[in-house]
């Protein structure tokens, strides 16, 4: 008997969606059975890696198959879940899905932002965004997506905040490593162009009521669209 | 107008506002000309002005950072006075160069999670009926015991007697370590001992409390073993088969046997009752 | 999208068999969604014969794919079910699912000073814990092994609160005689207060005796629901 069948038949029939652990132990009881044959004892105690690697090839086997439905890890647990497509159908059998309302963009900023720098502080936070975070924090902690992850060892230990699984959940997301473009977004690398683009030497003369606010229309006509232009 | 009044409101700071600007000239982020998003950003800050519109102090903090900029810019290279304590690597051209990439990566990112949202609305878990099986043994217990709900009332005794210091000490010959040795005693003589037997010569509730807190005392200590046979069974105490010899006795751990059993005796829960006198069991 | 592939994944979302007729209402339901799109319209009434058709080519196609669950039809009505050999880890699984979780230390604490001192009122219980204990409360009475038992009979007339049938049976006792020590431990109690207990204002200027474990004594007076004492 193979242990990707035996997985299979449990998340086919499990009610919740079941982590690894939660696996190892269904296995650890089947083997303390009474009637427990040779095979259920023999995979008493069956190594998580293996069970991992077991689970993945499962959840590949049923991409490949492309039916209404996938094999999906979700917070570190795995599931069979529908495709969205059918929603129309399943919203009709078992009735709309309660969820809370949207998040704003702002909170979905705020949101991204915390899940590739965690731990990170409000103050860092509201250098990326270039405002003031205090009402989204709220709103996203307050919906359980993000709570405090410990203090940052900086003047004052102000608290870091990190995302929680239930922001996993959330996103259909198995992990942190599944964001999209995770490393990317970990370590934005920003290189330095050659040149920045400045403006033409004569701008220099340009009279400084200009500067004033308000006074741009004059200077549009004297800044070329492109840097490649002009000069 | 009102177009405008939309187009701010949705912005939701000077970074937003910047990116949109840049968007519109339809320029990478590095070839912007930062000079005219300046001269941009600052003409629609002045247009919320005119529209009466609350601009938000991050917006203000911008606008200057864009004027330095842009003075900075005017003036011919060699006129440009380093600003004191500004080093190569701060020129407020990169920092808003590389903020505004920073932004815009996260604010694509927010995009990909809007995605994820919406698709996660419309994926269904597959839930299963319960699985029947025939004969089904009876339902299993909680993982907990007889001895979890004594333990508990011991929480509670302990705390109680924290929160009340004010009260008198409790007189009286019984002492939790002599219920310890007591219970050693039986336990070493008999090799085990129904639960209800040690309370059975009992001559008042305070001896009873003694007791009760030594043998929760004992079975922390892990000297003693609690069993409930069956449902309904008697509770047998044995003593714990790797428990050392004396290990855990009063005797031979003086400090554990003060420091936690007296104040569990000193709660004195029976202050103040006339308590009987107490008999030798 | 095809109809197969529909009826596939309302099958698997399902929690119970569905029957041709049921599977047509479905279809019926959701092409009256507001935002039904055509497809979802155009399947408002699908035929039976080809709904049968397409169930058992779907029947074939997952008998074909030989993985731990199959579809079938009994009775009419057709279901996902796992195949009958892994049993012994699906036995272990709904063992697992039925155990509820342990009891929490501050579950446990309340269900003890409820069980000792039953009938009480939450008040009571909050007074000897020194913390609220609503959500506490909650817990042991949705896991049924607390109930309301009557009203105490003191101002607002507050619910008392006493253990269930379940509780003794989870705790192998065979009536609330066989808590341990239970006569003397129900009867610890603290001299009385000089004066009669003032209930307002506040329990905050209540002397400290009253709020021990043995403070039943003092309620007696104002809840005749136990035998008269000697107040």
């Amino acid at each position: 008997m193979e242990l990707k069948f035996i997985l299979e038949s449990l998340l086919f029939s499990a009610q919740k969606p079941l982590s690894v652990k939660e696996l190892r132990d269904v296995f650890a009881a089947a083997a303390e059975a009474e009637d427990a044959d040779a095979t259920t004892q023999s995979l008493a105690k069956v190594k998580d890696s293996e069970m991992t690697a077991a689970l993945e090839q499962l959840a590949r086997e049923h991409e490949a198959a492309a039916r209404s439905y996938r094999l999906a890890c979700v917070a570190g647990a795995w599931q069979f879940v529908s495709q969205p497509e059918y929603a129309p159908w399943l919203k009709a059998l078992v009735g709309q899905k309660i969820r809370p309302p949207r998040l704003s963009q702002p909170a979905l900023e705020t949101l991204a932002i915390i899940a590739y720098r965690q731990p990170i502080t409000r103050a860092e936070v509201e250098q990326i965004r270039g405002v003031n975070v205090d009402a989204v924090m709220q709103t996203i902690m307050e919906r359980g997506l993000v709570d405090v992850a410990g203090r940052a060892e900086v003047v004052g230990r102000p608290p870091t905040y990190g995302t929680t699984a239930l922001f996993l959940e959330y996103f259909g997301l198995s992990g942190l490593e599944g964001l999209p473009a995770a490393d990317e977004l970990r370590k934005i690398v920003v290189q330095k162009p050659p040149a920045p683009v400045t403006v033409e030497p004569g701008l220099a003369t340009t009279p400084p009521e200009q500067l004033a606010l308000g006074s741009a229309e004059g200077t549009k006509e004297e800044t070329p669209e492109t840097p490649a232009s002009g000069s | 107008m009102a177009e405008y009044k939309v187009q701010f409101e949705v912005f939701e700071g000077p970074l937003d506002l910047l990116l949109y600007l840049i968007k519109k000239e339809e320029v990478d982020i590095y070839q912007v000309n930062l000079t005219k998003l300046a001269t941009q950003f600052i003409e629609y800050i002045d247009l919320m002005r005119q529209f009466d519109l609350e601009i938000a102090g991050e917006f203000l903090v911008m606008a200057s950072t864009l004027m330095y900029i842009k003075s900075r810019e005017l003036l011919p290279v060699d006129q440009q006075v380093a600003v004191e304590g500004e080093e190569e690597g701060e020129d407020p051209r990169w920092e808003l160069i590389r903020q505004l990439v920073e932004y815009k990566k996260f604010k694509d990112a927010a995009s990909q999670l809007q995605t994820l949202e919406a698709r996660q609305e419309n994926v269904f878990p597959r839930l299963p009926g319960k699985l029947e099986f025939e004969s089904t043994a009876p339902l299993p217990k909680p993982d907990v015991s007889i001895f979890d709900l004594l333990n508990a009332v011991n929480n509670v005794l302990r705390r109680f007697e924290k929160r009340d210091d004010s009260r008198e000490i409790f007189e009286d010959k019984w002492t939790v370590s002599d219920k310890i040795e007591f219970i050693l005693k039986v336990i070493v003589e008999r090799g085990g001992v129904r639960f209800a037997e040690l309370f059975e010569n009992a001559a008042g509730r305070s001896e009873v409390v003694c007791t009760f807190l030594a043998l929760l005392e004992l079975i922390r200590l892990k000297q003693l073993i609690c069993a409930q046979g069956e449902e309904f069974g008697e509770i047998e105490i044995r003593r714990a088969e790797n428990a050392a010899p004396a290990a855990g006795a009063p005797g031979a751990d003086p400090a554990r046997s003060d420091a936690t059993p007296e104040p569990a005796l000193r709660q004195a829960p029976a202050v103040g009752e006339t308590p009987e006198p107490p008999r030798q069991s």
